[in-house]
């Protein structure tokens, strides 16, 4: 007979009346004077979990990720111990995942450019970027659009324009580039999994 | 076996070493400091009969069927007169503001008008019979409550290696106890490889638990599970579910370097218990020790 | 100063004298400070027993210049033992254990006076070496650096109790050698009793030095 | 109160060298990494420096029938019981915990580097910019806390793992057992049993910087067990004599010159 | 994998060759260590280079770089020699018992078909004979001359053991121990598996190689079962999701072919692509090929995409037919000035990709660079590179910062087709976005100047479906997951045959399997082998985290969603017989028990072979059913054969007279010089990674405590060319090939021993391919500046692994 969960929660979820502490004579002062001074100093931290998958080889070993509520920022990764490949361990690798998050100075966090012979890289905002490279995009594949081969079928192709996209990110934005890069008429479509 | 005075000097020294660390609760932790003695003198020296058969159904055991209910865990002829005398002695000292109880419950037990049976098969929903209990023993229902739990949780954990045995490898993947039913009181993960272990209060069984799922109502952790910690001492947390507004005190990354036991630990936490009640959260189990405010106990789980 | 006074020591002499010695006290008491735990009151007295490291390491370097002064200056006088008349002095032990007749005269310094030396000179400069070794043990070889502590102890041992020696027989040992020391001026009786040899050279070579009779001082050879 | 004594075992035939531990000593210690150069060798740093507790070591071997092997071991403190360090530590800076194994007060270190030339297996190292000596400390702060070191918790193959010195003794003879061959446990039979002992493929002389007797250096016990106290007593003989032969024999005062300065003097 | 990680357990003998497992793979070599520990697993490592993976493995051989096709030819002749196969399992499950087509034949290297101009093999020869009403010939006696098994006997017979040995440089006793223990699997209750990663794909026989080893896994009845199988450790977290999601020229999304020019129309297209077979007992699960395009068709196009229409066939861009346009192309084509614009995402080719030297300076030549990546890395700064003069270089270069995988919400799948479902933990820090957004905000910004400009061949860019935001305009995975997997767009109704059971889907639910694909365009999916990833009520399969493992193999059926349908060991019909009892009852992975298959998901509902009329062969993606011991569909022959490497040491090669496999395309701009067998440079050398690095070191040469355990490049020689050359351990060396040269420390080892090779030495280099010349500062530059551009005849990956150089004192 299956057991809902629902019904067997009435079963062992009713809180005995007589439980309380108090009558037992136990003095409990020090103990709420010790969690209001913690709560005072707000000493107490408050943190949520997420699970996630490690960003380096493919064996795909599961890491919890401990996150600051207040700040948002990642306290602390370590191994999943209910993940069936790496049962909570990690190699020296994933366990410095920790070093390709927002810890580590080196990551990137403005757009960079760098105009045409120029030796320095300039910080642009993100809109212009975009705008920018959307006009480059269209008027490099218009020139260089080509219709018909040169057996005279047609191809709908764009030569002119490459794409390296990446095996390093989520399934679902490999998707979106590779109908992106077709929608373009793109041809040279390659990436590490090549290499 | 560790030799019997060799258990109890381990139980003081872990005693005072929770002591030790949080000061602030030492007089909870002296006050039920000889229960515990006399369950460990108790634990020793009770020889129980071996259980006669039981039938155990592994089918319904994996969808969520606690061996409790299905067959008694309890023989007719476990020694639980003496049991309770023990335990009301203990009890004296240890809380002799309410010493009127324990003598009638100590007379009652002498002179055998308490059944046991009907409790003990109850478990873990013994509220019903606790009242009627008090009222016919004329005693607080918190110290007959104190005593039968004791005493249910003594014949439990004598018994457990046999019990254990039943379900010996099978996977239990519910957040209440394989055995008796009860929710965790606490929870332990472990250092090297982060497995959690949930502790039931009742029968003293701890079993293997995921850990992003939460044990109460087993909702999928991944936007309801946040844990509380104490900013320099991410060793003592709080696991609390936002779904069924539910917490489990952890202790975080225990190792095996020095032996401890986590009724102990339990007790000598109970700000975190404090603190997480005043955020409106309640305990998953709820034991003697763990609840303050009489009123909003009764809103219902 | 009394009139009549002769001088045995000149301030040369006696500033190399107490250059090296407080030096040397100052190393033994920091040197005990840092080899015994007990001790280890002696560092906090002067801030923390790294200053004690470093009040050591530097008074070392003085030790080494008086020590090389002081060597440069006593090692003909005291360094060299005139057999024949010092082997009787040590026979009769200088007349300080056991009761003798006749002390045989001794010169400038008595054969105790120069086992000192050879002493401070020899365990100084071992303690030189195996203190400068282990004050930077990271350039030599371990086996050798290794040795080097026990040396030091050695040499320490063998300093620090004939120091007590010199320190008795200097003071309340034989009374009214100090002022050689301090003032450089010593009575008559002094001298007649501890180095009559010494005495009657001076004499003869006329280097004897009075206090209050005008005589051209002649350069002491040194 | 006396807490179990604590062993942590390196079985170094688990290890592949991934060096995790290398890298998990150094984030909780907060131990910076420094420039390197590539000196040859796959073990880098190419030795145990002050930012650098615990350093896996490659050599690769030949054996009799000139198959190649590669033998991995993990290196650092291995908290002798009979510590040298401690012996000869002036500003008892180091010294032994209640888990058996040798902790360090680094405020208390004065850089005197003696401990660095008593060490038997030439561990502590000294940093030139704060003037003081460095070692692991099987990661005393964790370990008071109920927390496993951070290179056990690290480890992926189960190699490194640490427990009460009888179980894990026993864990290793077994293991050596299973292993057979030239296996053997080391560390449990020198200076009365370090508090981290290896399992070896192979004889100790087959891996490097692994010394084959490891014992207290004589000099050591000369100095601190024979000179040491003789130089107290020395003094305090040498004072007491003096003292005595005050008494006894009296000082040597010259005797008052009459004018006629007779040859005087007992 | 056929596999997966877990499954490694099983195993009763693992070779570990062409990978470095414990170094790279460190949780999949703990599996590896488990098997040895559980069942005694005999481990082999067979690579050029002692590393710690034979460290901890039971013997190491050391054979010479790129002769792996010699080493397991010679295994498949002992096999074959020895009785070794797997009798029932041959027979039944692969076609060792077809006939071979008559003019077919192979001789001194070149198979029938060779065009020496084209450098192209013209299969019309590769066929295999067929009954009157269609299906394939058999000889179940395997004694026909012409049979598969006694033509790939006969092929095998010339892999002699002298001729391996001196060809491989492998004593002969290593190769009979190697042989002898793996093929000891070759028996029911014994399972045997192979783990491989780029030491095998690096070559210009990359392909072939992989083909050999599951020929042999046929032979010895290792494919389909658990703890068998032939995996691939692969490098990158998303390497499998990246190839199935098919960022490659080749295929789209699903390992649909990319359309090529001479098939002008839909119905032309799918006749091609679209396989038969004419034996009712072959499943010929691609005869479904038409339902899987059209509805990727309409995934792309949505509503634009008609009958009318073909569905917007036409909008997509077509390849010349026998064109190719990988990696190597573009460069080949940037070099000569004819690429404008590229977009490198998450990548470091200057670093990564072959002859480098030619790389950046190709980049040189580009109009505009849109790079997107969470560092900095040698591709996006090669204007500041070394001998670049920026002021030269007119190249507009956008540098986008991105979210890292931990910050960003998205399903990853690992090498075991585990598609794992990851949450999003933290905000990316400052302006960086997930890569996802950047493509749709680029996209969006394409199509409105589009919209407002018109342009060349607007229509696919304006009738492309991109409405993947949330009310906040922020990406939304979870509706590209759903749009992948596939919706119903009109109401229908799937009624299954046998099962008599009819059920209806609303319009608007997702596609609960790809069986319920149609080819009308009523359902669309934007990857047929993804569909399944969501219930028909919309529960992601992928978030699942489901501890049971009720077979005990380690299967975690309800632990993240394993495309196709969940099934965790391909072609697991193999590991049962012909009437359905698993071979090996100890691992029982599938078994027909009443009339149902229990275990893993099967291959497919039906029934046994044993039963003629509903029974299907095994391998149900095969046209005819049955593993291919001969194997028409690879471009360089049906058998695999040894082919000295581009640059070898041999001037020619001693198997035949083909020296290079005949069938690789052959570079020649000006910086892609060969120097084969040239006393210049004298060294067989080969590239790898290390344990600290990752793959081009954009990632882990940023972080101090790596970077301090490998710091610089080294070349590992062994001690016997060291002592030769004069060269001391850590001495700077100068390590050149015909192309280029590089800098580096000399690290001296016992671990590279020279090979005795055609009766003379041959020594062999190694070097690691994680540095770049960006950070640290003044630290060695890239070692793929001396790699040849050259790659596998199928599939274009490069060959790194043999190369000959020259190594001197500096």
């Amino acid at each position: 007979m299956e057991i809902t969960r629902r019904g067997f929660l009435s079963l062992s979820g009713v809180i005995g009346s007589g439980l309380v502490l108090s009558p037992l004579g136990i003095d409990l002062k020090p103990m709420m004077a010790y969690a209001e001074e913690l709560n005072k100093m707000n000493r107490i931290k408050a943190a949520k979990q997420s699970t996630t998958v490690c960003s380096y080889c493919s064996v795909g070993c599961g890491l919890i990720c401990s996150v600051d509520k207040l700040t948002g920022k990642i306290i602390n990764m370590e191994g999943d111990p209910d993940h069936p490949i790496n049962e909570g361990s990690l190699c020296a690798k994933g366990a410095g995942l920790f070093d390709t998050t927002e810890a580590n100075k080196h990551r990137l966090k403005k757009v960079l450019y760098r105009a045409p012979m120029s030796d320095k890289w300039e910080e642009k905002e993100m809109d212009w970027a975009l705008k920018r490279i959307a006009r480059l995009v269209k008027d490099t594949r218009d020139k260089g659009f080509v219709t018909k081969n040169a057996k005279g079928e047609l191809v709908n192709r764009c030569e002119n324009i490459g794409h390296l996209g990446s095996s390093n990110v989520d399934n679902e934005e490999c998707w979106l580039m590779s109908v992106k890069a077709r929608a373009l008429g793109l041809i040279y479509i390659d990436h590490q999994a090549r290499v | 076996m560790k030799k019997k005075s060799d258990n109890i000097s381990s139980m003081q020294i872990i005693m005072e070493r929770a002591i030790e660390k949080n000061p602030h609760n030492s007089n909870v932790i002296k006050a039920f400091s000889p229960i515990f003695i006399v369950r460990n003198q108790l634990m020793e020296n009770l020889r129980l009969k071996k259980m006669d058969s039981f039938c155990f159904d592994e089918v319904k055991f994996r969808q969520g069927v606690p061996l409790i209910k299905q067959g008694s865990l309890f023989q007719k002829d476990d020694p639980w007169k003496d049991i309770v005398v023990e335990l009301v002695k203990s009890a004296k000292g240890a809380f002799p503001n309410l010493r009127k109880d324990w003598e009638c419950i100590e007379s009652a037990a002498v002179n055998g008008n308490i059944s046991i049976d009907d409790y003990l098969r109850a478990v873990p929903e013994t509220e019903g019979v606790v009242n009627d209990w008090a009222a016919k023993v004329q005693a607080s229902p918190a110290a007959v409550n104190i005593v039968l739990r004791q005493l249910a949780r003594i014949i439990l954990e004598a018994r457990l290696k046999d019990i254990a045995k039943v379900i010996q490898g099978i996977d239990w993947q519910k957040g209440y106890c394989p055995i008796c039913g009860t929710h965790p009181v606490i929870a332990q993960i472990q250092e090297k490889i982060g497995h959690r272990y949930l502790y039931c209060p009742q029968c003293s069984y701890k079993w293997h638990f995921s850990r992003v799922i939460c044990p109460y109502c087993e909702h999928h952790g991944q936007q309801g599970m946040d844990f509380f910690f104490i900013e320099d001492n991410e060793r003592e947390s709080v696991f609390a579910c936002d779904h069924c507004k539910r917490y489990l005190i952890t202790l975080n990354q225990a190792t095996n370097l020095n032996d401890y036991n986590l009724d102990v630990s339990a007790i000598s936490l109970i700000h975190l218990d404090f603190i997480m009640q005043e955020k409106g959260f309640l305990p998953m189990a709820v034991c003697e020790w763990n609840i303050f405010q009489g009123n909003e106990v009764e809103r219902q789980g | 100063m009394k009139k009549g006074m002769i001088q045995a020591t000149d301030a040369f002499e006696r500033i190399t004298h107490w250059l090296l010695a407080i030096s040397c006290l100052v190393l033994c008491i920091t040197g005990l400070g840092m080899m015994f735990h007990s001790f280890n009151f002696v560092g906090t007295m002067m801030g923390g027993l790294k200053s004690l490291k470093y009040v050591h390491n530097f008074t070392a370097l003085i030790f080494i210049v008086a020590l090389y002064m002081a060597v440069r200056m006593w090692w003909k006088e005291a360094g060299v033992f005139v057999l024949p008349e010092d082997l009787d002095w040590i026979k009769a032990a200088g007349g300080y254990l056991w009761h003798v007749d006749k002390v045989p005269e001794v010169g400038k310094y008595n054969p105790g006076q120069k086992a000192f030396f050879l002493v401070v000179a020899l365990c100084g400069s071992l303690m030189v070496v195996t203190g400068l070794i282990m004050w930077a043990p990271l350039i030599f070889p371990v086996w050798l650096v290794r040795w080097m502590y026990p040396l030091h102890a050695l040499g320490f041992v063998a300093i620090f109790s004939f120091f007590f020696v010199h320190l008795y027989l200097g003071t309340i040992g034989s009374p009214g050698s100090a002022p050689a020391m301090f003032s450089g001026w010593v009575t008559r009786a002094w001298l007649l009793k501890q180095h009559p040899k010494w005495l009657k050279e001076m004499e003869e070579h006329g280097t004897l030095v009075v206090y209050g009779e005008e005589k051209e001082s002649i350069e002491h050879g040194h | 109160m006396k807490k179990m004594e604590l062993v942590k075992l390196i079985d170094t035939t688990r290890c592949t060298a991934c060096r995790g531990c290398q890298v998990a000593c150094k984030q909780w210690n907060e131990l910076p990494g420094l420039k390197t150069k590539n000196w040859g060798s796959y073990q880098n740093p190419p030795d145990l420096q002050w930012n650098t507790w615990t350093l896996i070591r490659f050599n690769e071997v030949a054996d009799k029938d000139n198959r190649v092997k590669w033998l991995f071991r993990k290196d650092g403190c291995m908290h002798c019981t009979d510590a040298a360090c401690v012996k000869v530590c002036p500003s008892g800076a180091l010294y032994h915990t209640e888990y058996g194994t040798v902790g360090i007060h680094h405020e208390r270190c004065i850089g005197c580097k003696e401990c660095m030339a008593a060490c038997p297996f030439e561990i502590p190292k000294y940093d030139r910019d704060t003037d003081k000596v460095y070692k692991c400390d099987l990661c005393y702060s964790r370990i008071k806390d109920d927390q496993q070191p951070a290179c056990v918790k690290s480890c992926p193959t189960g190699a490194l793992s640490i427990g009460a010195k009888d179980a894990m003794i026993k864990k290793a003879y077994d293991r050596v057992k299973k292993l057979g061959g030239d296996a053997n446990v080391y560390g449990d039979q020198f200076v009365d049993g370090t508090h981290v002992i290896y399992v070896l493929q192979e004889k100790p002389e087959m891996y490097d910087h692994l010394p084959k007797h490891p014992r207290v250096p004589f000099s050591v016990v000369a100095w601190k067990d024979f000179l040491k106290p003789i130089s107290l007593l020395a003094a305090g003989g040498v004072l007491a004599g003096s003292f005595l032969h005050y008494i006894i024999h009296g000082p040597k005062t010259p005797d008052d010159i009459q004018e006629n300065k007779t040859q005087g003097g007992e | 994998m056929t596999n997966h990680y877990i499954d490694l357990k099983n195993s009763d003998c693992i070779l570990i060759m062409g990978s470095n497992a414990a170094e790279h793979h460190p949780i999949a070599f703990k599996w590896i260590l488990r098997a040895k520990e559980q069942n005694g697993a005999t481990l082999i490592h067979v690579d050029p280079r002692y590393t710690r993976t034979s460290a901890r493995c039971d013997f190491h051989v050391p054979l010479r770089s790129g002769t792996d096709i010699a080493f397991l030819g010679g295994m498949i002749n002992y096999i074959i020699a020895n009785n070794k196969w797997f009798k029932d399992y041959v027979l039944n499950y692969t076609n060792a018992s077809f006939i071979v087509g008559q003019d077919y034949f192979f001789k001194d290297g070149l198979f029938s078909g060779y065009d020496a101009k084209t450098r192209k093999y013209d299969k019309a020869t590769w066929v295999l004979e067929k009954e009157g009403n269609g299906i394939p010939k058999r000889d179940m006696s395997l004694q026909n001359p012409r049979c598969v098994f006694q033509m790939l006997k006969e092929h095998y017979s010339r892999y002699t053991l002298e001729k391996v040995s001196s060809i491989t440089g492998v004593s002969k006793e290593d190769l009979v121990k190697v042989y002898a223990a793996y093929s000891a699997t070759g028996v029911p209750d014994k399972a045997g598996t192979e783990c491989y990663a780029l030491g095998w794909t690096h070559h210009t026989t990359g392909s072939q190689i992989i083909r050999t080893m599951s020929i042999i896994q046929l032979l010895l009845g290792n494919m389909g079962i658990a703890g068998g199988g032939v995996n691939a450790l692969r490098g990158e977290p998303n390497v499998q999701g990246s190839t199935d999601h098919a960022i490659l020229y080749n295929i789209l999304p699903g390992y649909l072919k990319m359309p090529t020019g001479s098939l002008d129309t839909l119905e032309k297209y799918l006749h091609k692509c679209t396989p038969e077979s004419k034996d009712p007992q072959s499943a010929n699960y691609y005869q479904n090929y038409p339902k899987f395009f059209v509805s990727f068709l309409m995934s792309m196009f949505h509503d634009k995409a008609t009958k009318e229409n073909e569905f917007g066939y036409s909008w997509l861009p077509k390849m010349d037919d026998g064109a190719a346009y990988s990696l190597m192309h573009l460069f080949d084509k940037m070099y000569e000035g004819k690429i404008k614009g590229l977009f490198a995402v998450g990548t470091d080719p200057a670093v990564s990709s072959p002859n480098a030297g030619k790389v950046r300076k190709a980049l040189e030549k580009l109009d505009w660079m849109v790079g997107e990546n969470i560092f900095n890395n040698e591709t996006y700064a090669f204007w500041k590179g070394p001998g670049v003069d920026p002021q030269k270089v007119k190249t507009e270069v956008f540098l986008l910062p991105a979210s890292a995988s931990m910050e960003k919400e998205g399903s990853q799948s690992n090498s075991g087709r585990w598609v794992q479902w990851k949450y999003k933990a933290a905000e990316a820090p400052g302006d960086a976005i997930p890569v996802g957004e950047l493509t749709i905000k680029i996209m969006a910004e394409i199509k409105a100047l589009y919209a407002k400009e018109g342009g060349v061949c607007p229509e696919p860019i304006l009738n492309l479906k991109w409405d993947y935001t949330d009310y906040k305009g922020r990406f939304d995975s979870l509706k590209v997951a759903k749009q992948i997997n596939g919706y119903f767009l009109e109401d229908t109704v799937i009624e299954d045959k046998d099962k008599k059971t009819k059920t209806e889907f609303k319009k608007g639910q997702l596609v609960p399997t790809f069986g319920n694909l149609q080819l009308d365009g009523s359902t669309s999916s934007g990857n047929w082998v993804m569909a399944g990833s969501f219930t028909a009520e919309g529960e992601n399969k992928m978030a699942k985290r489901g501890k049971e493992d009720s077979t005990g193999l380690g299967l975690y059926p309800n632990w993240s969603y394993a495309w196709p349908v969940n099934r965790r060991i391909i072609y697991n019909r193999a590991s049962c017989d012909v009437n359905g009892n698993p071979y090996n009852p100890k691992r029982k992975l599938l078994a027909w028990v009443g009339d149902k298959w229990v275990g893993d998901v099967p291959d497919g509902p039906w029934p046994p072979q044993a039963n003629k009329e509903k029974g299907k062969y095994p391998f149900i993606m095969k046209q005819d059913g049955l593993g291919a011991l001969f194997g028409p569909g690879m471009v360089e022959g049906p058998f695999p054969e040894h082919y000295e490497p581009l640059e070898g040491p041999l001037a020619q090669n001693p198997m035949s007279s083909q020296r290079i496999n005949p069938a690789i395309k052959i570079f020649n701009s000006e910086l892609d010089k060969v120097a084969n067998a040239d006393e210049k440079f004298p060294y067989v050398c080969t590239t790898y990674s290390c344990t600290e690095h990752w793959c081009s070191g954009a990632y882990t040469r940023w972080q101090m405590w790596l970077l301090e355990m490998q710091p610089e490049l080294y070349v590992e020689i062994g001690e016997v060319l060291a002592k030769e050359r004069g060269i001391k351990n850590a001495e700077k060396v100068k390590v050149s090939s015909v192309r280029g040269e590089v800098e580096c420390v000399a690290m001296v080892t016992k671990r590279f021993r020279p090979f005795t090779v055609e009766g003379k030495t041959v020594h062999q280099v190694g070097l690691p391919f994680n540095y770049g010349w960006l950070f640290p500062e003044g630290g060695s530059d890239s070692t793929n500046l001396l790699t040849p551009t050259v790659g596998d005849a199928n599939t274009f990956c490069p060959e790194y692994k043999a190369f000959m150089v020259n190594v001197s004192k500096l």
